[in-house]
């Protein structure tokens, strides 16, 4: 069981889902592949399909149009699953807390379906690549 | 009538790094009718800004859109400007322009490299974001971050360059000229890309002007519109450099725009920095009179605009953005039926959407006072002055 | 002895290990290019474990038996050609050679097993790569069995060891302007039937993501990752085999071999990293109207002796 | 008209152009600086003078935006006059709150086709002769008569 | 003892057919008789294939001094044909009792059946040509009137061409068989050896070969199978042009190919020409085919290149080939039109695009549909693959590598054009068109189906069984090798058993890995839209919620709209291939108009006419 464990942690397959971001940790999230930082060394991998995912990477707060398709993709990911929340909005709803069309930060509408789902924060706004790389790394330390 | 055979893209396509929906009708793989769905992104914004004081704002509005994230608070500040009647000092405007410039290239190899991506190259995609990293490098020395630059306020800039800062940009935007050119060489030389992009996602001239689109859409479909020629602002009537055209309205026009305007950016830095006039870096705004205002920028992906409506508080009465995807997204309509779904995909990646910025409009708090403030950390860069100016205002 | 052929070396076992670490790679040969540092070396091992601990989800639209036994015959049949390929490579004598055409339909398998699969998840999306996935395989298979049966007539034989053994009387048959047609030829269909870049249309990540696997996870996706190790281990070792004289496994005909494999797969990992994608439709025109000629070209220099 | 109107770059010729075509449609005009032009009209002759506008100046329908007064919906329709003329002119109109609807633009020049769509949603204001009234940006199961761009908005569902 | 035989075969099934037609209409008395008909013929015909060859002469014809002795011969070829002949009849027959329960002309029905039956076990032991040709035109009467029982006029249609196709080229024997019996005065198959060496017997043999490649529908003469596809009853299609057409079609290919006439390389060219042709334009044509009938009966077309091919070759593996790839494609082809049939049966449709997600209402279906696509296809270990290989095997001896290369990948197009039926019909998302409550057939429609699926089985792993027990035999060879050995004719061999141990073992190895390694558990989930739920109701184009569904029908649409085939395609969509259009072009101004102008509709003159003909027969019969 501990070779398979390890063998998670030395391959995570990440899936990104934009709820309402503003953009900004999305494209730094897709800066972890381009060459700078380069996050195939550790075995991450962004792929087309949650299916194939382990970690969904959530950035932006949740609205009331994408709540539902978050909580859809979240569940069409196979366990073990991790939710990584990217950003200010994703942790806390930042500027946009109070506005009609908000529905909370991620780790709420998470647990609204799934009360044990892992969840792993990454403040910034956005986070630096480095910022995120060592969450990733602690995240996958804490597991 | 026979069922329509539907294939969905979105809302959580790999293709977009934001969430949105075409509902593609096709016949084999043709696409004969498409729908689209935002909303997806509808934050709160445009109503946030009522609520907050002119001067918080600006950090609002940065917060639009991560990859516009000059545009719009130069719209802004314009506006605010056009309201209470002033002018920037010519340093103020210079430092924006740099910076306004520097986010156009980083954009634009952004959409380089992405549209790489969307057609399986990822190559062109790692080596775009790579050049891409020079001018993050520059931004970072510049102000101080990566993407939300915090540099604008009505009235003028917050923080000045020194020589050092201007010297090692001045260094280090040189190193953009090469990768830039290896890139364009690389797409506009290529035969498969030839045979990929030309002719694909044509928007005529004639549609163009009827959905009004903005940007490079517009000039790579033969419009020669640009607002910081047609409507000067900023240091741009002070520089030299050209608005680049280009006639057929294909996804290959579009990318040759937008590899050609980098180095026209990189013109434009180059000359701001060396012909950087001294001189202080703000108005001094104080109140904001009655009245109302616009503010434009060419964004990357084409002229930002914002309207301001102040009734004489600190807060604005009505504020109105409205970023360039938002009307060039409609013109899919005209550019993608009859075409392929591995073309569909391509061109919604030519006009270089960006929802956030489309889906702005929001509303806060259930009783229309202001919101509590939660977002410290975003604010945290500039908290203290904020603090500074409240007090000023007399509030 | 025969069972430790099959099983062992050259055999599944092995093949399986080749697979992955041709995975690796290849991955490695992408991210030189791209300027990163890339994976390590066990990462295609780790990637597979990792998925086999993963929770397998099936869509409420499929037909189960189907969606699921569908991975598997792909992996037996590929994992059948690598280890007949191995075997007749060390013996081509060996009784059961491993006919070239039952090779040759055994190789159509694992396309066809990945199209059944994906049009039995009950995902549209997946079945627009599935058609996809059949219409590359039907523009690539024509110039593919040309090449093949041209050099079949030239060797007059059907079976693997007879061409291995023509081409070490003979020489390679690469070393001739037929040859070198029809390897050009091969090595793109064979980029095609890898499902790499120009041709990933049918996985198109872009467009349909991931299209034709898109529903598989888990356990089945492992599989189906093994199935395309074990290809991507198998299809040029089929090139060696038909253009370069086999694996000869004496002397320093081990390191040649190595290094012909290894170059094969550079080229292709080149071919992959340096063009964007093609459309169906360009695809099928390139491989009928481009490729098949050539193919024909080559038939008849072979025949005439070049 | 077109080519004469293209070299023209003083905004008194636009405001006198205007004010001579359309007459007493015209009910108030103001100049505040150099590039800003507001023209007030009555909702029945804004999409008249707006698409005058759009085909004979070649004007660029920058956007619209609905403003909530106490009186109504106002609702200005930014034309940009692009080619270095450098002008913007703003056709002010207000939907009182007694009849909350002003024709359609939308429905001839796709450029207002979605505005009027987010204006509708958020304000309440309906287009005649629209043809797609649907949601834009907010939810589909956004209730009705709920307009969160008004100033008495309570998000009390 | 051997008349006893023969007259029993021929006799049971005509008697049996007459009953049902004059019998009473009382429920199932005719299913019940027909069925049992079919089935002692069946049995009889058992008993007449150990007898090798043998021999039995009923009553001789003189026609002016030409003598045609009523003869029959059971010939080890003919009398396994027989046995197939009247296996298929058999389980059609039963197939029916459901499929065409409640149909109109019901004992019509059943009676031309059996009486095709009849008719085809004629052809099939006749030992001479005249009685052979008679017993041929009977078939094509009894086809026309088959097709006719669609009762639409699409039927009619297809009633038309037929005929006018079929007609024509029994006409064309007719006058072969009056060209050999002028020129060597003896028709009996068993004696007559003609050399083509001249004009005259190239000419005789191409006038029998145009009857042989229109009844078993080699291009070009094929174009009526896909038009009678469109209007006749499924069993017909399954009864006539996808088993016994073929199998007699073939069988007189066999006969003038390999018996009768002793050919040259020249026409051996001409039939790897034609075989080659249908192979690739029929499949080709197939692959755009939106209705099930009609595509499958492109199929049938195209698979009667491979005999073709194979019989071309001339060298004993490809003949085997194709003799007993005649046998598999009659086995699978009417499987495939049975499953067309239980489709139709349920879904109400055959059109493809109307059709979906039928797998889990349908699964026995879906299972044997499964099996005979892959055996058209050619996929090991099914039969289709051992007979395939074998045409390959003589294609490639007789170093024929162009027809080789068009055979492999006419193979592959079958695949691709099969993976899109099995794709429309049983996977995806029932469309809302169909029937609310879809269940699977009953078991009378079952057991054929089943019975064929095994029998593509077993030919297919035990394929040694087939051709060293059943085929070598029927031409004469004789064999000694159990039914595991790999086949081994010509210069290679393919040992279809171990291929299917392998394949078994493979399949093994990957469930092993899956069982050791797995973990996680299958959870069952909606499929995935990218987050979206469908069905989606926002877009007002089409008043109604969107669901998601991709058709099989789409998957080559590309290939119809590529360059370099579009012109190609819509030609063939003008009916610029089909001879038939000039053909009844001709026959039109031939034939119709003149005819108009004689039918007058004044008595006299018909009456002077029949005087005429009847006078002209006299002459003609009473000369020396």
């Amino acid at each position: 069981m501990s070779l398979k464990m390890k063998a998670f942690k030395k391959s995570i397959w990440v899936y990104h889902v934009a709820c309402s971001p503003c953009n900004n940790c999305d494209i730094e999230i897709l800066d972890l592949l381009t060459p700078r930082f380069d996050v195939e060394r550790f075995g991450i991998l962004l792929v087309g399909s949650p299916r194939h995912a382990d970690a969904l990477l959530v950035t932006g707060m949740v609205n009331r149009l994408s709540k539902p398709r978050l909580i859809e993709v979240y569940l069409q990911t196979p366990r073990p699953r991790v939710v990584f929340a990217f950003g200010s909005c994703g942790i806390s709803t930042g500027i946009f807390a109070g506005g009609y069309n908000t529905e909370g930060p991620v780790d709420k509408v998470i647990h609204e379906v799934d009360p044990e789902g892992v969840i792993v924060y990454v403040p910034g706004c956005p986070p630096r690549p480095e910022a995120m790389i060592d969450a990733i790394v602690k995240a996958l330390k804490a597991i | 009538m026979k069922k329509k055979t539907v294939i969905p893209i979105g809302p959580y396509h790999p293709l977009l790094e934001e969430p949105e929906f075409f509902i593609l009708y096709v016949d084999g793989e043709t696409v004969v009718d498409m729908d689209v769905r935002i909303g997806y992104n509808h934050r709160a914004i445009e109503k946030i800004v009522e609520s907050k004081t002119w001067d918080q704002d600006t950090f609002v509005v940065e917060r639009i859109c991560g990859i516009c994230s000059t545009s719009h608070p130069f719209a802004y500040v314009q506006a605010v400007e056009d309201v209470a009647g002033i002018e920037a000092p010519p340093r103020a405007q210079y430092i924006r322009t740099i910076i306004a410039e520097l986010e156009r290239i980083h954009s634009h190899l952004l959409w380089v490299g992405l549209a790489g991506h969307f057609i399986g190259y990822n190559t062109v995609f790692m080596w775009a974001w790579k050049c891409r990293e020079t001018i993050l490098d520059i931004s970072e020395k510049l102000t101080g971050n990566r993407n939300h630059y915090a540099m604008f306020k009505p009235g003028g800039v917050r923080r000045d360059f020194n020589d050092e800062q201007i010297e090692y940009a001045l260094k280090r935007i040189e190193e953009v000229w090469k990768p830039n050119e290896l890139i364009t060489n690389a797409i506009l030389d290529d035969p498969v890309m030839h045979a990929r992009l030309k002719g694909v996602g044509v928007l005529s001239t004639e549609d163009a002007i009827a959905y009004s689109v903005v940007g490079p859409t517009a000039r790579g479909s033969n419009l020669d519109w640009d607002v910081r020629r047609d409507h000067p602002y900023g240091a741009y009537d002070k520089v030299k450099w050209d608005v680049c055209v280009q006639p057929d309205g294909d996804v290959f026009s579009k990318a040759v725009v937008r590899l050609l305007e980098n180095f026209e950016s990189v013109k434009i830095i180059r000359q701001c920095l060396e012909n950087l006039p001294d001189g202080p870096i703000d108005a001094e705004l104080s109140e904001v009179p009655p009245g109302e205002g616009i503010g434009i920028h060419e964004a990357p992906r084409g002229e930002v605009f914002h309207y301001v409506r102040s009734d004489g508080s600190n807060m604005p009465y009505r504020h109105k953005v409205r970023a360039p995807t938002f009307m060039n997204l409609p013109s899919f309509k005209a550019s993608c039926i009859g075409e392929e779904i591995a073309d569909v995909a391509l061109i919604t990646a030519s006009i270089d959407p960006c929802y956030c910025c489309t889906e702005r409009v929001g509303v806060v708090d259930k009783s229309g006072n202001r919101s509590t403030l939660k977002e410290a950390d975003l604010i945290k860069l500039s908290q203290e002055k904020t603090e500074l100016i409240r007090k000023k205002l007399g509030k | 002895m025969i069972i430790f052929n099959y099983l062992v070396f050259p055999g599944f076992l092995f093949a399986i290990i080749i697979g992955l670490l041709t995975v690796w790679y290849d991955r490695k040969i992408t991210a030189r290019v791209q300027w990163r540092v890339g994976p390590p070396w066990y990462q295609g091992f780790v990637d597979i474990l990792k998925l086999f601990t993963k929770e397998t989800l099936i869509p409420s639209t499929a037909k189960k038996t189907g969606f699921v036994l569908a991975p598997f015959v792909g992996f037996s049949t590929a994992l059948l050609v690598a280890a007949m390929l191995g075997v007749a490579g060390l013996y081509p004598k060996m009784s059961f050679t491993g006919d070239i055409i039952v090779l040759w339909y055994l190789l159509m398998v694992p396309s066809i097993a990945i199209i059944f699969g994906s049009s039995a998840s009950g995902n549209p999306i997946s079945q627009v790569g599935s058609s996809r996935e059949m219409k590359l395989f039907m523009s690539y298979e024509l110039p593919f069995v040309i090449i093949l049966f041209s050099i079949a007539a030239k060797a007059h034989t059907l079976s693997i060891g007879g061409i291995i053994e023509y081409q070490r009387v003979n020489g390679a048959n690469l070393w001739s302007l037929s040859g070198i047609i029809g390897f050009i030829v091969a090595l793109i269909s064979t980029q095609a039937k890898l499902g790499l870049v120009p041709f990933d249309i049918p996985e198109a990540e872009g467009e349909i993501a991931s299209g034709i696997i898109l529903e598989y996870s888990g356990s089945l996706l492992a599989i189906l990752k093994l199935m395309k190790a074990l290809l991507l281990y198998t299809l040029p070792l089929f090139l060696i085999t038909i253009f370069l004289g086999g694996m000869n496994l004496q002397g320093l005909g081990i390191l040649w071999f190595i290094i012909e494999y290894l170059v094969i797969v550079f080229i292709i990992s080149i071919i992959r990293n340096t063009n964007p994608r093609l459309r169906i439709d360009q695809a099928m025109n390139l491989f009928w109207a481009i490729l098949t000629p050539l193919a024909t070209l080559s038939g008849i220099l072979s025949y005439v002796g070049l | 008209m077109i080519d004469r109107i293209k070299e023209q770059k003083d905004p008194n010729f636009y405001i006198n152009d205007i004010k001579e075509r359309f007459g007493d449609k015209i009910l108030d005009t103001a100049h505040p600086r150099h590039s800003r032009i507001y023209i007030l009209v009555d909702k029945k002759d804004a999409p008249e003078v707006v698409k005058y506008i759009f085909y004979e100046y070649a004007g660029r329908h920058s956007i619209s935006s609905g403003v909530d007064t106490p009186d109504g919906v106002e609702i200005l329709y930014h034309m940009a006059l692009d080619n270095q003329r450098n002008i913007f002119i703003n056709v002010k109109t207000l939907v009182p709150r007694e009849d909350f609807r002003i024709e359609s633009i939308g429905k001839d020049i796709p450029a207002f086709d979605w505005i009027e769509r987010e204006i509708h949603e958020l304000f309440g204001v309906e287009f005649v002769g629209h043809p797609d009234m649907r949601h834009l940006l907010l939810a589909d199961d956004w209730p009705d008569g709920k307009y969160p761009m008004r100033k008495d908005f309570r998000r009390d569902f | 003892m051997a008349n006893q035989m023969f007259s029993n075969i021929l006799v049971v099934p005509a008697i049996a057919g007459a009953l049902c037609l004059i019998l009473p209409r009382v429920k199932w008395i005719k299913e019940i008789i027909a069925f049992l008909a079919a089935a002692y013929t069946f049995y009889l015909s058992f008993a007449l294939y150990p007898l090798g060859e043998v021999r039995a002469s009923f009553f001789t014809l003189n026609l002016g001094g030409f003598e045609l002795p009523f003869a029959f011969r059971g010939y080890p070829l003919s009398s396994l044909l027989v046995i197939f002949a009247s296996f298929f009849v058999t389980i059609i027959v039963l197939y029916s009792w459901s499929f065409m329960a409640g149909k109109r002309g019901l004992h019509i029905y059943y009676a031309f059946s059996l009486w095709t039956l009849a008719a085809a076990n004629g052809v099939l032991l006749s030992d001479n040509l005249f009685f052979l040709l008679i017993f041929w035109e009977i078939l094509t009467a009894l086809l026309f009137f088959l097709i006719g029982l669609g009762g639409n006029n699409k039927a009619r249609a297809g009633m038309g061409k037929a005929f006018v196709i079929l007609g024509f080229t029994d006409a064309c024997m007719l006058l072969g068989v009056v060209l050999v019996a002028l020129k060597y005065g003896n028709l009996s198959l068993s004696t007559l050896k003609i050399p083509v060496s001249d004009t005259t017997s190239t000419v005789m043999y191409l006038l029998f070969l145009a009857a042989a490649m229109a009844k078993a529908g080699a291009m070009p003469l094929h174009s009526w199978i896909p038009t009678a596809a469109e209007g006749a009853p499924t069993p017909v299609l399954a009864l006539l042009p996808a088993s016994l057409d073929k199998l007699l079609g073939i069988y007189l290919l066999a006969r003038i190919s390999l018996d009768i006439f002793q050919l040259n390389g020249g026409l051996r060219t001409v039939l790897l020409v034609i075989g080659g042709v249908t192979v690739l334009a029929a499949v080709g044509m197939a692959m755009v085919q939106h209705e099930l009938k009609k595509l499958l009966s492109f199929h049938a077309i195209s698979q009667v290149g491979y005999m073709v091919l194979g019989i071309g070759t001339g060298v004993t593996a490809g003949i085997v080939g194709g003799l007993f790839h005649m046998i598999n494609h009659a086995i699978y082809k009417s499987g495939l039109f049975l499953s067309a049939g239980s489709v139709e049966k349920r879904a109400e449709t055959t059109e493809l695009d109307q059709v979906g997600g039928l797998a889990r209402y349908m699964p026995f279906t879906f299972i044997t549909m499964t099996i005979f696509a892959f055996s058209i296809s050619g996929i090991p270990p099914f039969n289709g693959f051992a007979s395939k290989w074998l045409v390959y095997q003589g294609l490639v001896e007789t170093h024929q590598t162009v027809w080789l290369v068009v055979a492999v990948f006419g193979s592959a197009l079958t695949l691709a054009s099969f993976i899109k039926v099995l794709a429309s019909i049983f996977t995806g998302k029932k469309p809302e068109g169909l029937p609310g409550k879809i269940t699977d057939v009953p078991i009378s429609m079952k057991i054929p189906s089943l019975l064929l699926a095994v029998l593509c089985i077993f030919f297919g792993v035990f394929a040694s069984y087939p051709v060293y027990k059943l085929i070598l035999p029927a031409l004469g060879y004789s064999t000694n090798i159990s039914i595991t050995a790999p086949l081994m004719l010509g210069m290679g061999f393919y040992s279809s058993t171990l291929a299917t141990v392998l394949i078994i073992v493979g399949i093994f190895i990957g469930l092993l890995i899956y069982a050791i390694l797995r973990t996680g558990k299958m959870k069952v989930v909606e499929p995935f839209f990218y987050g979206e739920k469908f069905p989606y109701s926002y877009s007002p184009l089409t008043k109604e919620p969107d669901s998601v569904r991709f058709p099989g029908t789409e998957y080559y649409k590309t290939v119809e709209k590529l360059g370099i085939l579009k012109g190609v395609y819509r030609d063939a969509k003008r009916g610029v291939f089909d001879l038939y259009n000039y053909l009844g072009f001709l026959g039109q101004s031939l034939f119709v108009r003149p005819m108009k102008l004689m039918h007058t509709g004044v008595l006299s003159t018909y009456l002077s006419w029949c005087i005429i003909g009847v006078v002209a027969i006299l002459i003609t019969v009473l000369t020396p």
